[in-house]
């Protein structure tokens, strides 16, 4: 552009303002003199120098400069923007003018508490006051864009966490669309036991808060589903949700397995996920006594049906007017809007058939924590009786801890739960078995309320506890299924090898499959180990930098079910300030396109990292909710044809120019 | 003489191909014939600057001047047209930006002179003779004009009213420039009289662009086989076309080979080679240095490529010469 | 209207200090300079910060703007990788200074007075040790001067005379 | 005046050249021409008034030879074609076949025959324009007639409205062809190593026959406007055969295997001025024949033939300056290679008493020659079914290094030379434009007519024309341009007696009229 055409909106006054800051900007940088050459720049109609910019008095000058000299754009030199940036603002606004109409120079934290030598530190204080005057004068006037939200929520996972903050936000009276992807909510806890340190059942504590989801009018429970994909921005997220195929009419099924019963394989012959392939279950099957919803569900790989479309079909016969049972069923849509959504997509467990030397998948007696759960478990496979596979019951167990935690070669971090569950499983087997338990643990963690009495508790039972990591699993001789655990005792600082009959691998906790699908579908960021990153780790922990979009439970990193149930509480609690304001304000520090001058050349689209840009009739245009103003595309737009309010090109030219002296 | 508008053409350093583009008007020719009386085309009419210094200041309507300004006479020439006429014409993309001429600006007249008299394969110069402004003959001289270290656009050496871009301006552009200053009512001094929009939109193979374009690596036109319906960038060649102004008709897209910027940038962006390598390497893929140093070698000439007729109009301008480049 | 300008000193015999024009994005190296502040750190006083949003809204014509007004060194600041308030403007960042950086080599401004580093908000220290080492730099080369000799043009009152 | 002077003084005295103070203290002749640049004539007259030196100057230089340096090959032939937007399609070709063989890649034979087709249609048009709107008027009007009708007007007042506009539309659907086949008719862009970027398609095909064949037709009926206005007219041969216009020059020229023109492709030929054989060389062995000679006078270079040297500005057997462009190409040929064109070309030589012709008017009647053979050639290759072959490409696969590429432009031998690095970027480059050939017999001729026609400070009226004219017949690129609009060339004389007192101005203005002062 020619300089010619830089002309702006003229020449408006202009009110400059030196702060002394006590002797913090004045011992080290000639305020006065920097307020006198402010005072020869063009344009400037007051300056003024005063000991403290930021305090009532200090702003009351801007204020009544404004009103009384008609200023119409205000330069402050003081501390840095991060501070006081908000303060002047408000007074330049409160003078009467708009808040944009303002510019902070920063002759504190980067001039006068850098540098020592005065002459040299106001020089750079005119050099920054010159460009700063040199900017202002095109600044425009800037408003704070309100954007409406939408007052529904979704949660996404229907562990513990999703329950919670559902049910949390449901009884604020919000309507919550809670998404399972599998036949029934509950997750991980659903399969527990007991619950450390307190050893309540599991089932006695969540079954009632998973009816209540069923129950409560301002939930719509959807499971079997997924999110399939994420349009619009916070305050109205459009939400397309993916139903899979129960082949059962939901609403029409009342949960009396009688299909269950008549069906035609008279046992179970396919493995019972729930209780990981520790039994057999039938084509037709409810996952588990307690499920919600209570309705069976139909797998499409099991069934005859299916298989030959040949089957007797005796399920649909059983069922008879109730008419539930419909093969014809196939993947439908939905698509809601919400104002906030919270993840709460949970975790996997460790597979320790990553680390074979456990003999994890070789040796018939070594379980995982998880499988032990459903052993102990009343309702489980062996209805609560420890029966090794070999049908034998264990008269000696080794709890392997760490498994998957706190190693180089799997996860660096520390699953956090596995000591605790250990000592768990440790005192129900002992209980149950009157079993020799041996712990091989690194460390025992046991930090938290009644944690630590616990593991006194546990200890006192008579659990051995050996401090050191199993090195090798290994089949005694001479076939007696139990296996010898080899490990280094680093207390008696010598090897042991202890013959036991079963092992338990304590597996610990990882990111879901899908993190980085889900990741991407919602647009937010993971950080180390694969876990969603929250806004800030203390300050912000439910948060994620895309606005609108929370998170609850382990999927954002290991955690027991009390921290889980506290985390979901908070991320409901910040959903709901959300949409309970009613609307969102944005920065308007945004991107905009001039139309009229884009060609459409497509450059600036897949640089957004938030798909604000979109092609409308041919040309870029930028959601201002979506923007976070970060500028990329304007520095990429080939033709200049995009813009950044409060960054403008001629802004920051201008400041070149301005902060090169003899130019 | 009538009392038609007068109208002036001159040429700087420059290749007669804007001469060639007012000739391929073609039968319009003589309609602008018929509109003015062209007082002043040293292809055509009387020369002496004296007559065009009696003129009265201002007495010529519009001056077109094509070509660079590289010598002392050119500037010379520059300078009288300014003050003759009322309306100064940058025509073509030298007067413009420089044109591909500029891109000596890399160099200076030493190097140059030397490249072309002493160091040129088939030159044989004992002597090391080199043209001189000023050639001794009987005490009298024979002289030639300056050349200047560096090349200049018409607006660097005095102020000019409107801008016709391109290499060549195409006659529809010329023809539409002429009726608009004809017609009197003129648009605000500094305008480029084209379209303020870049190239992409009247683009015919826009759409064959992918929303997320990616690359990984751009290609050189003679590397690959060129698909005559999809975007050129698509391809991975190095279109100038998003970073340059419209109007010519996408000739150079329509003889299949990529934009390569003659008509130099849009309003709204002060160097054409500086806001287009942002835009570039922004589609680029590379993600650490090296690769990125990797993907980078695919540009062998940033410079002759961003600065193709641009060199001398960019914010830089010329090479800062250091004694390594003597 | 002409303003006051300081008058350039030519050659570091008579104190002539490089002038550097940094761009730093608001998230990290801004802080980071605030921090170098609050900690009493000190260091060369040549550099004149900008800031703006993200690296990834320095145009590469705010840095030419600057080389061809005078400035004798740029800097620009931003996020470690991963650290980007906006996921990746730094990626971008870096891919448009290593081209830049090669148009300006090719226009004869040497490769150390252009410079990009990631400096997060933590890292007071690195962005002092920067600063004087870039300032160190630039003196060693000297003035960059960039404006097209003036012998190439003579005054246009010199033309009139001789046109004359 | 020292010698030394400072850069500024020698560029004040520089600026004088345009000067017109400066003008008035000799005779010059400010423009005549433009290869880069407009061209410059001073005379020198000695003690007794009569012309002691007359200096051809070239007064521009742009440097394309080192800038570029640094450039990728692939763009030579859109850059180089900026050296002349007159014939930039030469230029373009020149460099085009030069990255052929810089990559050792050879063409689809339907991309070779789009090239030659484009180049075909380029020669018409560009012989047609010097024909009617530059050169031709000389002869069409007359070069007695008043300088205000020598033009293209002129010639239409002569030879009737709808010839103009004949002329015009023919000369516009030729530079479709090259704006379809070439992208751009003002610097072109089709050009790429191993072939051309874009094939023809039918649609086009059958415009450009229909056009060929007009052009053949058009050719045919110029050949017949110069048999009847020049060959009819006994005073206008007497002036092409006229002494001042004749050097007795080398001719150089590319000829195909049967040492008949070809303007595409071929062996450089250069004869005698007995018209014998001297040499026949693949462009690429250009450097063993070809040299250029520098004079501190003037930015443009004096070509000269290597083995025989520079000997000044003197023309015979023993000087190694040669000539080339229409008359020269005729001269160094055994024939054309089509049946008009060979006709016409018998013609030419049977009336001006065989081989060689040494005078530098006969240029116009050569040019006509060349007009039918480009015709007839573009009818041929437009007819070419080959020509819509989908196969344009070859992608090179050697590493280059070094490359020549050598065609006829309307107005000579045009050499385009380059040296790269392995990665295709130009370390060196080397041109040898086709008004450089000729620069030095220019500078002859312009030196014999002045002597000629100037003594004892008396200076006939004539001069001006006739020096023009000489200078014209080379079609030394936009300087024949001074005949494209009403008007003629201004030419200033100015008579200066050594003691640098003015003897006598003679001034002929743009309306033609001639004054004393």
């Amino acid at each position: 552009m020619k300089p010619a055409e830089r002309g702006g909106n003229g020449q408006p006054k202009i009110g400059v303002y030196v702060c002394h800051c006590g002797t913090n900007i004045a011992a080290t940088v000639d305020v006065e003199a920097v307020r006198s050459y402010a005072e020869g720049l063009p344009g400037v109609k007051v300056a003024r120098a005063y000991k403290y910019m930021c305090s009532d008095p200090g702003q009351e000058l801007i204020k009544e400069d404004i009103r009384a000299n008609g200023l119409e754009r205000v330069v402050v030199a003081s501390c840095s923007p991060n501070l006081h940036e908000a303060t002047f603002r408000r007074a330049t606004a409160e003078g009467g003018i708009n808040p944009y109409y303002f510019h902070m120079v920063n002759i504190r934290e980067q001039d006068s508490w850098v540098h020592a030598d005065m002459a040299a530190a106001t020089r750079k204080a005119n050099d920054l006051m010159r460009a700063a005057v040199h900017r202002v004068r095109f600044h425009k006037p800037l408003e704070r864009a309100r954007v409406s939200i939408s007052p529904a929520v979704m949660v996404v996972g229907g562990g513990i966490a999703g329950i919670h903050a559902a049910l949390t936000m449901a009884n604020a009276g919000k309507h919550v669309y809670l998404v399972e992807r599998e036949p029934s909510i509950g997750g991980h806890m659903a399969q527990f036991d007991k619950t450390f340190p307190t050893l309540d059942c599991a089932a006695c504590i969540l079954t009632p808060k998973m009816t209540e989801v069923r129950s409560n009018p301002n939930i719509t429970l959807w499971t079997m589903a997924e999110v399939d994909r994420v349009d619009g921005y916070v305050g109205a997220f459009r939400v397309t949700v993916r139903h899979k195929p129960r082949f059962i009419v939901e609403d029409a099924c009342v949960g009396c397995m009688e299909c269950i019963e008549a069906c035609v394989f008279q046992r179970g012959k396919f493995p019972d996920e729930f209780n990981f392939g520790l039994n057999m279950r039938k084509p037709v099957y409810i996952p588990f006594p307690q499920a919600v919803p209570q309705v069976v569900v139909i797998d499409q790989e099991a069934c005859i049906e299916f298989r030959t479309g040949r089957c007797k079909k005796t399920c649909v016969e059983v069922c008879a007017d109730r008419n539930a049972i419909d093969f014809t069923q196939t993947e439908t849509f939905d698509t809601v809007e919400v104002g906030a959504v919270i993840l709460a997509t949970g975790f996997k467990t460790f597979d320790p058939k990553r680390t074979p030397s456990y003999g994890y998948g070789v040796y018939p007696n070594v379980y995982t924590a998880m499988e032990l759960e459903r052993l102990v478990n009343s309702s489980g496979p062996t209805e609560g009786h420890v029966t090794l596979r070999d049908g034998r019951t264990p008269e000696t167990v080794g709890i392997l801890h760490c498994i998957g935690s706190r190693d180089v070669n799997t996860n660096e971090y520390c699953s956090r739960v596995c000591c605790m569950y250990s000592l768990k499983l440790a005192h129900l087997v002992k209980e149950k078995t009157g079993a020799e338990i041996y712990n091989f643990y690194i460390d025992i963690r046991a930090p938290g309320k009644g944690m630590e009495e616990f593991y006194n508790r546990v200890a006192e039972e008579g659990v051995h506890f050996i401090r050191g990591k199993v090195a090798d699993v290994y089949p005694e001789a001479g076939n007696t299924g139990r296996v010898i655990l080899q490990a280094e005792d680093t207390l008696l600082g010598r090897v042991r090898k202890i013959p036991v009959d079963m092992v338990v691998l304590a597996t610990g906790l990882e990111p879901q499959a899908d993190v980085e699908a889900v990741r991407r579908t919602f647009n937010i960021t993971c950080a180390g180990g694969g876990f969603f990153m929250e806004r800030h780790p203390k300050l912000a922990p439910v948060s994620t930098f895309t606005d609108g979009i929370f998170l609850a439970g382990a999927c954002q990193g290991p955690k027991d079910i009390p921290d889980t149930v506290a985390q979901a509480g908070a991320a409901a609690a910040e959903a709901l300030a959300l949409v309970d304001r009613g609307y969102v304000e944005m920065e308007p520090t945004t991107a905009y396109v001039m139309r009229e001058e884009c060609s459409g050349c497509k450059t600036c689209i897949p640089l957004c990292p938030y798909t604000a840009i979109t092609r409308v009739d041919g040309k870029a245009e930028i959601n201002p909710v979506l923007c976070k103003g970060c500028g990329t595309c304007v520095a990429a737009c080939p033709s200049g044809s995009i813009r950044q309010n409060l960054f403008e090109d001629e802004e920051i030219y201008e400041e070149i120019l301005g902060v090169l002296a003899h130019a | 003489m009538s009392d038609k508008p007068k109208v002036a053409f001159y040429w700087c350093s420059s290749c007669g191909g804007c001469e060639e583009a007012v000739v391929d008007l073609a039968e319009k020719i003589l309609d602008v014939v018929a509109a003015v009386d062209i007082v002043f085309w040293p292809v055509a009419l009387d020369f002496k600057k004296a007559d065009v210094e009696a003129m009265e200041d201002g007495s010529i309507l519009a001056a077109f001047v094509n070509g660079s300004i590289r010598t002392t006479e050119q500037e010379e020439m520059a300078h009288l047209l300014r003050r003759k006429a009322k309306v100064l014409v940058a025509f073509g993309s030298c007067a413009h930006l420089g044109g591909i001429p500029a891109l000596a600006n890399l160099w200076d007249r030493e190097a140059i002179f030397r490249a072309v008299y002493l160091e040129n394969v088939s030159t044989d110069n004992p002597d090391g003779v080199l043209p001189s402004v000023s050639t001794p003959h009987n005490g009298d001289r024979v002289t030639l004009p300056g050349f200047y270290d560096t090349v200049r656009a018409l607006d660097q050496v005095t102020s000019v009213d409107y801008y016709i871009p391109g290499c060549a301006p195409t006659p529809n552009i010329i023809a539409g420039a002429v009726q608009t200053l004809l017609s009197g009512d003129l648009p605000p001094a500094g305008t480029v009289l084209t379209p303020d929009i870049a190239l992409c939109e009247e683009c015919p193979r826009l759409d064959t662009k992918p929303q997320d374009l990616s690359l990984e690596r751009f290609r050189r036109p003679h590397e690959i086989l060129i698909d005559e319906d999809t975007c050129l960038l698509a391809q991975g060649l190095l279109c100038m076309g998003p970073a340059t102004r419209t109007g010519c008709g996408q000739l150079c897209i329509n003889g299949n080979m990529p934009c390569t910027g003659c008509f130099g940038p849009t309003s709204k962006v002060r160097d054409q080679g500086g806001k287009y390598l942002s835009a570039l390497a922004s589609m680029l893929s590379a993600l650490d240095d090296e690769a990125i140093e990797k993907a980078l070698d695919s540009i062998p000439d940033p410079i002759g490529t961003f600065y193709r007729y641009g060199l001398a109009g960019s914010l830089l301008r010329r090479r800062k010469m250091t004694p390594v480049d003597a | 209207m002409p303003e006051p300008t300081e008058k350039p000193q030519e050659s570091a015999a008579d104190g002539w200090e490089p002038k550097i024009v940094a761009f730093f994005c608001n998230w990290c190296t801004y802080l980071a300079a605030d921090l170098a502040g609050t900690s009493r750190m000190k260091y060369a006083p040549n550099a004149r910060v900008i800031r703006v949003m993200c690296s990834g809204r320095v145009d590469p014509q705010f840095v030419m703007e600057a080389f061809a007004n005078g400035a004798e060194g740029v800097l620009v600041g931003g996020c470690h990788f991963g650290d980007c308030h906006y996921q990746s403007g730094n990626h971008k960042a870096l891919r448009r200074f290593r081209l830049l950086q090669r148009v300006l080599m090719g226009m004869g401004i040497e490769k150390e007075r252009i410079r990009i580093e990631w400096i997060s908000a933590a890292e007071a220290d690195k962005l002092r040790d920067v600063m004087n080492d870039m300032v160190a730099r630039l003196k060693a080369l000297g003035p960059l001067h960039l404006e097209v000799p003036a012998e190439g043009f003579p005054e246009v009152a010199d033309l009139a005379e001789v046109t004359a | 005046m020292p010698e030394e002077m400072t850069t500024q003084e020698a560029w004040r005295l520089g600026s004088q050249g345009a000067g017109a103070a400066y003008a008035r203290r000799r005779i010059t002749i400010d423009p005549i021409t433009r290869l880069e640049g407009h061209g410059k004539i001073d005379i020198f007259l000695d003690e007794a008034g009569d012309v002691e030196r007359a200096y051809f100057q070239v007064p521009e230089l742009r440097g394309f030879e080192k800038f570029a340096q640094g450039r990728p090959a692939e763009d030579m032939p859109q850059i180089t074609s900026r050296i002349c937007g007159v014939c930039p399609t030469a230029h373009h070709m020149a460099a085009t076949k030069a990255l052929d063989a810089l990559y050792k890649v050879d063409p689809p034979p339907a991309a070779k025959k789009i090239r030659e087709l484009v180049y075909s249609a380029f020669m018409v048009e560009d012989h047609a324009l010097h024909f009617y709107f530059l050169g031709g008027p000389d002869f069409v009007v007359g070069p007695e007639a008043p300088a205000a009708q020598r033009n293209i007007l002129g010639v239409i007042a002569a030879v009737g409205g709808e010839v103009g506009l004949r002329v015009i539309t023919m000369r516009r659907r030729l530079r479709e062809i090259i704006t379809l086949a070439g992208g751009k008719a003002i610097h072109p862009v089709l050009g790429l190593p191993g072939g051309v970027a874009k094939r023809v398609t039918a649609e086009q095909q059958a415009q450009f026959k229909e056009t060929a064949a007009d052009a053949v037709d058009f050719a045919r009926f110029t050949l017949g406007v110069f048999r009847s206005v020049v060959l009819a007219n006994p005073a206008y041969v007497d002036l092409i055969v006229s002494d001042a216009f004749t050097h007795r020059t080398y001719y150089m020229g590319l000829m195909d295997e049967q040492n008949r023109p070809n303007f595409y492709d071929g062996r450089v030929r250069v004869v005698t001025p007995e018209g014998a054989e001297w040499a026949t060389f693949p462009a690429a062995n250009y450097l063993d024949f070809v040299a250029e000679h520098v004079e501190p006078w003037s930015y443009v270079k004096f070509c000269y033939l290597k083995p025989l040297g520079w000997h000044g500005f003197t023309d015979g057997a023993e000087s190694g300056i040669y000539s080339v462009a229409p008359l020269a190409r005729l001269n160094a040929a055994d024939g054309m290679a089509t049946p008009l064109a060979q006709e016409a070309y018998e013609e030419l030589y049977a009336t001006l008493g065989g081989k060689p012709v040494h005078h530098t008017l006969a240029n116009h009647w050569a040019r006509v020659v060349e007009l039918l053979y480009a015709a007839e050639r573009l009818k041929e290759l437009a007819d070419d079914p080959e020509l819509i072959d989908t196969n344009v490409r070859t992608l090179p696969t050697a590493t280059p290094r070094e490359g020549v590429g050598v065609v006829e432009a309307p107005r000579g031998t045009l050499y385009h030379h380059y040296v790269t690095d392995s990665n295709g970027i130009v370390e060196q480059a080397n041109l040898i434009v086709a008004t450089q050939n000729n620069s030095a017999r220019i500078a002859m001729s312009v030196e014999k007519a002045a002597k000629g026609l100037i003594s004892k400070g008396r200076v006939s009226e004539g001069i001006l024309n006739k020096v023009e004219m000489a200078f014209r017949a080379y079609d030394p690129c936009l300087g024949c341009a001074t005949h494209s609009l009403p008007g003629s060339m201004p030419l200033v004389l100015a008579v200066r007696g050594s003691d640098g007192t003015t003897l006598s101005v003679l001034r002929r203005d743009s309306d033609g009229s001639l004054h004393r002062e």
